[in-house]
């Protein structure tokens, strides 16, 4: 019965990653990631991480991908390739290094195969458990966590903000405007 | 011997001396020059009594002042006979070099004086030195105030002259220091405590083949500095941009310092290695006696005509290093004296005759000697005593390879 | 039946390459952002599956980490195109070569 | 301590001299000078009538000069009977050519230089005679080569006269440095450069090295004394003033080669190759010289040939073994040749400098003391009886004679008569063009002055009384004391065959008359080819400059240019330029695409991986 789930959920992950890449307009790539993410929730269930699929599903799915929906509508006209590819050598090249990291990877997964599941209790994988582990021995990463997405959130307002009509009071040169005229 | 201390006194006096230069008006340069020259007299009355009350009968160090610095190192100084003539020599050297340099600087004339001064304390440090560390500190403070020497006060192309002189000492001295902290290693393993003292350093036996890896680092550094016949190229450019108290000193003292670490660091530290390299430096050496000859023949500038000459000399000088008998080394010091006094005086004089007619070429110099009559015969002693002072210290090259050398 | 945790290791190998295939097939900024987000996801799975076998939990917490970690740089990276769009009207990353050596 | 003293005066007149001389009135300068040299004289007499010279040597240490290891060098001073001839004959005809000079030089600008720097030659001269140990004398050695140079460029604002001051200081160098090869050969071989010891140590010393350390020395010597290889420098050393080659390059400089092989005779006695080189090379010189001179239109200039000649005559002398012989033909040469380079010089001081002999002629009537005197210094020169020169010349040509007997070659016999035959030609040549008439010259000759006439009359009374030194009618004392001191060298056989004597006499008189009846009325006779041939030194000085300077030069130039600047200075700025060049290139795998730098991190990922895999 897990055989089952676990082989249509990879089924779906490998279909959504193609689906990425292969797809023409972004949005439907912005779906086929959202499909992943679906079946890597899946997954995790599987595995006992009921804590990691909610959250995969609420931060990942929710947030992100909804973001990425909102820049694409905002920049949907112009997105497509029009300009001339100029690193041609770039397509085989991708392939080749692909194929070889995948024989590396599924070497190293298959060279160090075995040794066994380790037993696990019910509440291995609850938000509980996870949130117990969290706020004791990983305090300070958690902190830091905190602090990153921060000043994430003021860079993205700053970067994103758009160029005020006037030059401002304070006379500095205004970004990128003049930055391109030198 | 405790008492004064000589020799920190000896070093230090004209960097006091400085101090004050640097704190009077710039425009009293008369002032300027008195303080300096008194401050490099008292250095020159200081190496005299040095030279009195030094017994000549110990080969140990004398005046011996240690005190600990930093992990391992320690202020440690004292002279012997090796060094004390080449005190003697920057001692006489300094004050002169200041004297020619009193009507013929103009511009920037505080900041000079202070290099100057601040050369004289670098080199004396070097040759009293008998800490390694102590010892590299003192070799490279020898370069920034001869770097400006060149580099500001020079002539024309003194930039390049200045960096040509600046890089090819330091890469040498860059691997002397690898040497030096790779040999103090090796000394803290076998005397316990961890030291840089050359006279500690002497009882340690380093093994062939790393002794000759430090060996042949320490040969580099002195080796650029005495210029050794492939590595002499900086000389002639940095003599001929140098102005003259700048040469007088390059070409007295600062050559020296390679030939002195010969006999000071790189013998009595590495026996087995500088026996196995002593042929291929005396065939250098050699080369180099012959070499600077001939390219000297073929000069224009009469500066870097010396320069050469200075080269073929002090080749003279690795040859008596490396030949290993109490008269070999008597005779590299007795020449390396001798071709201070007497190539510092050439360049004196030619630095007059640059002040009057601005020009080195030698054919300017035809009828020179008509026109300044007391002048002439001076240049001609000075010439003839750089020949004089040759056979006495030719005839003290080690038996077979001095023969060997000159009848090739 | 259990499925062997080789297989999901295999499985997020798999993915991360398709990736990695995307970053550098595609030219349009948004996908290569996508696909990285696909790489992450591939490593997150990684992650599970060993704490899985280990039956250690700090698997799951260093996922978490790598969530927070990707969220910002969605933002950031986002942000960086809206700039570049807004300056030169275009999503292709190759014709942002300012930095040329 | 007496012996400090002769070296001390002349020192100490140079000292005067040099430091004060500007400022002192001509006359004092002058007696000063004259002065130093005459006590030197003095106390040299005195010194070399004290018994220890005939017995050993009087010796006076002065300073232990050199203490370095093994090798030990105390300086100090030795005079014995060879070194008591020398001080005599320096001091002697030094002291006629300081008085001479007072007038030749009365009218020079830089008088006081001129007297420094003569009294500073006796000085040193006599350091080189009287010095104990081979380095004392090489330093002799060299300070005698400085003052030449001094000498010769006297007037240095001449450029002729600067160039043949360095020319002589070139040549001499080059004779000095295998002069020193020979003495470091000989301190590194015996162990020792004591003069007094040298003797006895020269049979333990291996033959080759023997050989070796005598040619050395014998290069040194023909450097100093203008032998056939390194002459080149004594003719144009007439550009000095005339006084000046009177003193240093006829009387006594030239012969420091001589008196360094006479004193090392033990060792050119245990090496039987080296003496017949000696012999060869005088001979060969003797003859060349002589024909040079034969074709020279300056006066100086072939007497200053005839030097070179005589020194062959000297060389020959050594080479055969008659030391004794040589020194006293070093004695009679210095007299009569410094008389005819002081006759030359009144000519040029009565012409104005001229000495061309084509412009002159005539000058017999107004000048007669100074043509009596050139007359009797030629007649010596030329060997005619009762003239010093016979006497010298003519035991040398019997040494030669019974070398000859004895197994040496016959070559150098015949040779030295040739050279007698021709000598007298160019000396009655000379003579002739200067001094009879008819005059070609436009001046007004008129006598020297007294203080140049007595000089010449001195050395004109020795030149004819000095043959008695030496002649076997009055005993020859000068030769059985040089006798008992070459110890070695065989007592004079029996008295020589009347025949064998009146053979140079015979061809003497034969060059006279020859030269007569050719130069008759001053006729410039140009032997036509061979004269030419003869005027160009037998092209020597061209081959010379072909085979050494042309060469010489190259290489330098070849040095200079091509091995510093492009050779050594081309590799440190290659490397600079290396450098600039790699980062160039490297500098366009920047390129700016955000997709590459993805792939070039892919691929380091997987080659690590890979590594990390296959280890």
């Amino acid at each position: 019965m897990e055989l089952v789930i676990f082989a249509l959920a990879a089924l779906g992950a490998v279909a959504g990653g193609v689906g990425i890449i292969a797809s023409r307009s972004p949005v439907r790539s912005a779906l086929s990631l959202l499909l992943v993410l679906g079946c890597l929730a899946a997954l995790s269930l599987l595995l006992a991480a009921q804590f990691i699929a909610a959250l995969q599903i609420i931060i990942y799915a929710g947030a992100i991908v909804i973001l990425f929906l909102f820049v694409v509508m905002l920049l949907h006209a112009r997105s497509g390739e029009t300009a001339p590819n100029r690193l041609g050598w770039l397509t085989p090249a991708g392939i080749v290094l692909g194929g070889l990291l995948l024989a590396g990877l599924l070497g190293t997964v298959w060279a160090r195969d075995g040794g066994g599941v380790a037993s696990v209790g019910a509440e291995f994988g609850t938000a509980e458990a996870v949130g117990q582990m969290l706020f004791t021995t990983f305090m300070l990463p958690f902190e830091a966590a905190s602090v990153l997405l921060l000043v994430g959130i003021i860079a993205a307002v700053i970067i994103g903000r758009p160029e005020p009509a006037s030059p401002t009071a304070t006379g500095t040169p205004r970004r990128g405007v003049e930055a391109r005229k030198r | 011997m405790t008492g004064a201390p000589l020799l920190s006194g000896l070093i230090f006096l004209p960097l006091a001396a400085a101090m004050i230069v640097l704190w009077l008006d710039r425009q009293r340069v008369g002032a300027m020059f008195t303080v300096a020259l008194a401050g490099m007299g008292a250095a020159l009355v200081v190496a005299c009594v040095l030279f009195a009350r030094f017994d000549s009968a110990t080969a140990a160090l004398q005046f011996v002042e240690r005190t600990p610095w930093t992990g391992g190192i320690d202020y440690a100084i004292g002279v012997d006979g090796i060094s004390l003539p080449l005190v003697m020599l920057t001692a006489v050297i300094l004050p002169l070099a200041l004297l020619s340099a009193w009507g013929s600087v103009h511009e920037r004339v505080k900041e000079f004086i202070v290099s100057l001064l601040a050369l004289e304390t670098a080199l004396l440090g070097t040759f009293l030195a008998s800490d390694l560390i102590l010892f590299f500190v003192f070799w490279e403070a020898v370069l920034i105030p001869m770097y400006f020497i060149i580099g500001l006060w020079g002539g024309l192309r003194r930039a390049y002259a200045a960096i040509k002189f600046i890089l090819y000492t330091m890469t040498g001295s860059a691997l002397m220091l690898v040497a030096i902290i790779v040999l103090s290693v090796q000394g803290t393993a076998q005397l316990g405590t961890r030291t840089f003292d050359v006279v500690a350093l002497r009882t340690v036996h380093v093994a062939m083949p790393l002794q000759g890896y430090l060996a042949a680092a320490f040969a580099l550094a002195f080796a650029i500095k005495v210029p050794v016949w492939p590595l002499h190229t900086w000389l002639p450019d940095a003599h001929v941009e140098a102005p003259t108290a700048g040469s007088v000193v390059l070409a007295a003292v600062l050559l020296k310092m390679g030939a002195y670490g010969f006999l000071r660091f790189l013998l009595p530290l590495f026996p087995q290695a500088s026996l196995q390299f002593a042929p291929v430096m005396s065939v250098l050496a050699i080369i180099g006696i012959l070499y600077g000859g001939i390219v000297s023949w073929a000069q224009r500038d009469v500066k870097r005509l010396v320069a050469m000459s200075s080269v073929s000399h002090l080749g003279l000088v690795t040859l008596g290093a490396f030949a290993f008998t109490v008269e070999a080394v008597h005779g590299s010091l007795l020449q390396m004296v001798n071709h201070g006094l007497s190539t510092g005086g050439l360049f004196l004089l030619v630095g007059v005759l640059y002040d009057r007619t601005h020009s080195r070429q030698l054919d300017d110099y035809g009828g020179v000697a008509a026109l300044m009559p007391r002048f002439a015969p001076l240049a001609l002693f000075g010439r003839p005593r750089a020949t004089l002072s040759r056979p006495s210290a030719a005839s003290f090259c080690r038996r077979s390879t001095c023969c060997g050398c000159i009848r090739e | 039946m259990t499925v062997p945790i080789g297989a999901y290791l295999a499985l997020g190998a798999l993915l991360f390459v398709l990736g990695i295939a995307g970053v550098l097939l595609r030219r349009s900024a948004l996908i290569v952002f996508m696909s990285i987000e696909l790489m992450l996801n591939a490593v997150n799975l990684t992650f599970v599956a060993f704490a899985r076998q280990l039956g250690r939990l700090e698997g799951q917490v260093a996922v978490f980490f790598v969530l927070v970690v990707a969220a910002v740089e969605v933002v950031v990276g986002l942000a960086i195109i809206i700039a570049i769009f807004r300056t030169r009207a275009t999503v292709d990353l190759d014709d942002v070569d300012l930095l040329r050596g | 301590m007496l012996l400090a003293l002769i070296i001390a005066f002349p020192l100490a007149g140079w000292l005067i001299l040099g430091v004060v001389g500007g400022r002192l009135p001509r006359r004092v300068i002058g007696i000063l000078a004259s002065g130093t040299v005459a006590l030197a004289f003095v106390a040299s007499v005195a010194a070399s009538r004290h018994p220890a010279v005939s017995a050993g040597g009087l010796t006076a240490p002065l300073f232990s000069w050199i203490a370095a290891g093994a090798l030990t060098v105390p300086a100090g001073l030795l005079m014995d009977r060879l070194s008591s001839l020398m001080a005599l004959v320096v001091t002697g005809v030094g002291f006629l050519i300081h008085v001479y000079s007072i007038g030749y030089m009365a009218d020079d600008r830089s008088y006081a230089r001129y007297f420094a720097y003569l009294n500073l030659f006796i000085a040193s001269m006599l350091l080189l005679v009287l010095g104990s140990n081979l380095l004392v004398l090489f330093v002799g050695w060299e300070l005698v080569g400085l003052c030449s140079y001094l000498l010769i460029g006297f007037w240095f604002d001449r450029e002729r006269a600067a160039q043949a001051g360095r020319k002589a200081f070139v040549v001499n160098r080059i004779g000095d440095a295998g002069f020193l090869l020979g003495i470091l050969l000989l301190a590194t071989s015996t162990g020792t450069l004591e003069l007094g010891r040298i003797g006895s140590l020269a049979s333990q010393m291996a033959p080759g090295v023997l050989t070796a350390v005598t040619l050395l020395l014998f290069v040194g010597a023909t450097g100093k004394s203008a032998q056939l290889p390194l002459y080149v420098w004594l003719p144009d050393a007439m550009e000095g003033p005339t006084p000046v080659s009177a003193l240093i390059h006829a009387a006594t400089m030239v012969t420091a080669g001589v008196y360094m092989i006479a004193r090392l005779h033990p060792l050119f006695l245990a090496a039987p190759l080296t003496l017949s080189v000696v012999a060869g090379v005088g001979a060969a010189t003797a003859f060349f010289a002589a024909t040079v001179a034969l074709v020279q239109w300056d006066l100086k200039r072939v007497l200053a040939y005839s030097t070179i000649s005589q020194l062959g005559y000297m060389f020959v002398a050594m080479g055969v073994v008659a030391m004794p012989a040589g020194m006293f033909h070093l004695t009679t040469h210095a007299f009569f040749k410094a008389l005819l380079f002081l006759a030359a010089g009144s000519v040029m001081h009565a012409m104005g400098g001229v000495i061309d002999m084509r412009q002159l002629g005539g000058l017999a009537g107004a000048m007669r003391w100074t043509a009596f005197g050139f007359v009797i210094g030629a007649l010596a020169l030329a060997g005619i009886p009762p003239f010093a020169g016979f006497f010298s010349k003519d035991l040398i040509l019997e040494a030669a004679f019974t070398s000859a007997q004895h197994g040496g070659s016959w070559l150098v016999w015949v040779a030295g008569l040739a050279t007698a035959f021709v000598t007298a030609v160019y000396v009655t040549r000379a003579a002739i063009l200067t001094f009879l008439p008819p005059a070609a010259h436009h001046g007004h000759p008129h006598e020297a002055p007294p203080t140049m006439r007595w000089p010449m009359a001195a050395l004109a009374v020795l030149s004819v009384g000095g043959g008695a030194l030496g002649a076997q009618a009055v005993g020859a004392p000068l030769l059985h004391s040089l006798d008992r001191f070459f110890a070695t060298a065989p007592a004079t056989e029996s008295a020589p065959a009347v025949l064998l004597t009146m053979i140079p006499v015979a061809i003497g008189a034969l060059g006279m008359v020859m030269g007569v009846f050719l130069y008759r009325g001053r006729r410039e006779v140009t032997l036509g080819a061979v004269g030419r041939f003869f005027e160009r030194q037998w092209y020597v000085e061209r081959v010379y400059d072909a085979a050494i300077l042309a060469p010489a030069r190259a290489l330098a130039q070849f040095c200079a240019d091509v091995i510093e600047t492009r050779g050594i200075d081309g590799a440190v700025n290659g490397v600079a330029a290396l450098v600039v060049r790699a980062g160039g290139t490297l500098r366009r795998a920047q390129t700016g695409f955000v997709r590459s730098y993805a792939a070039a991190i892919l691929a380091g990922t997987i080659v690590v991986l890979g590594y990390w895999l296959l280890r």
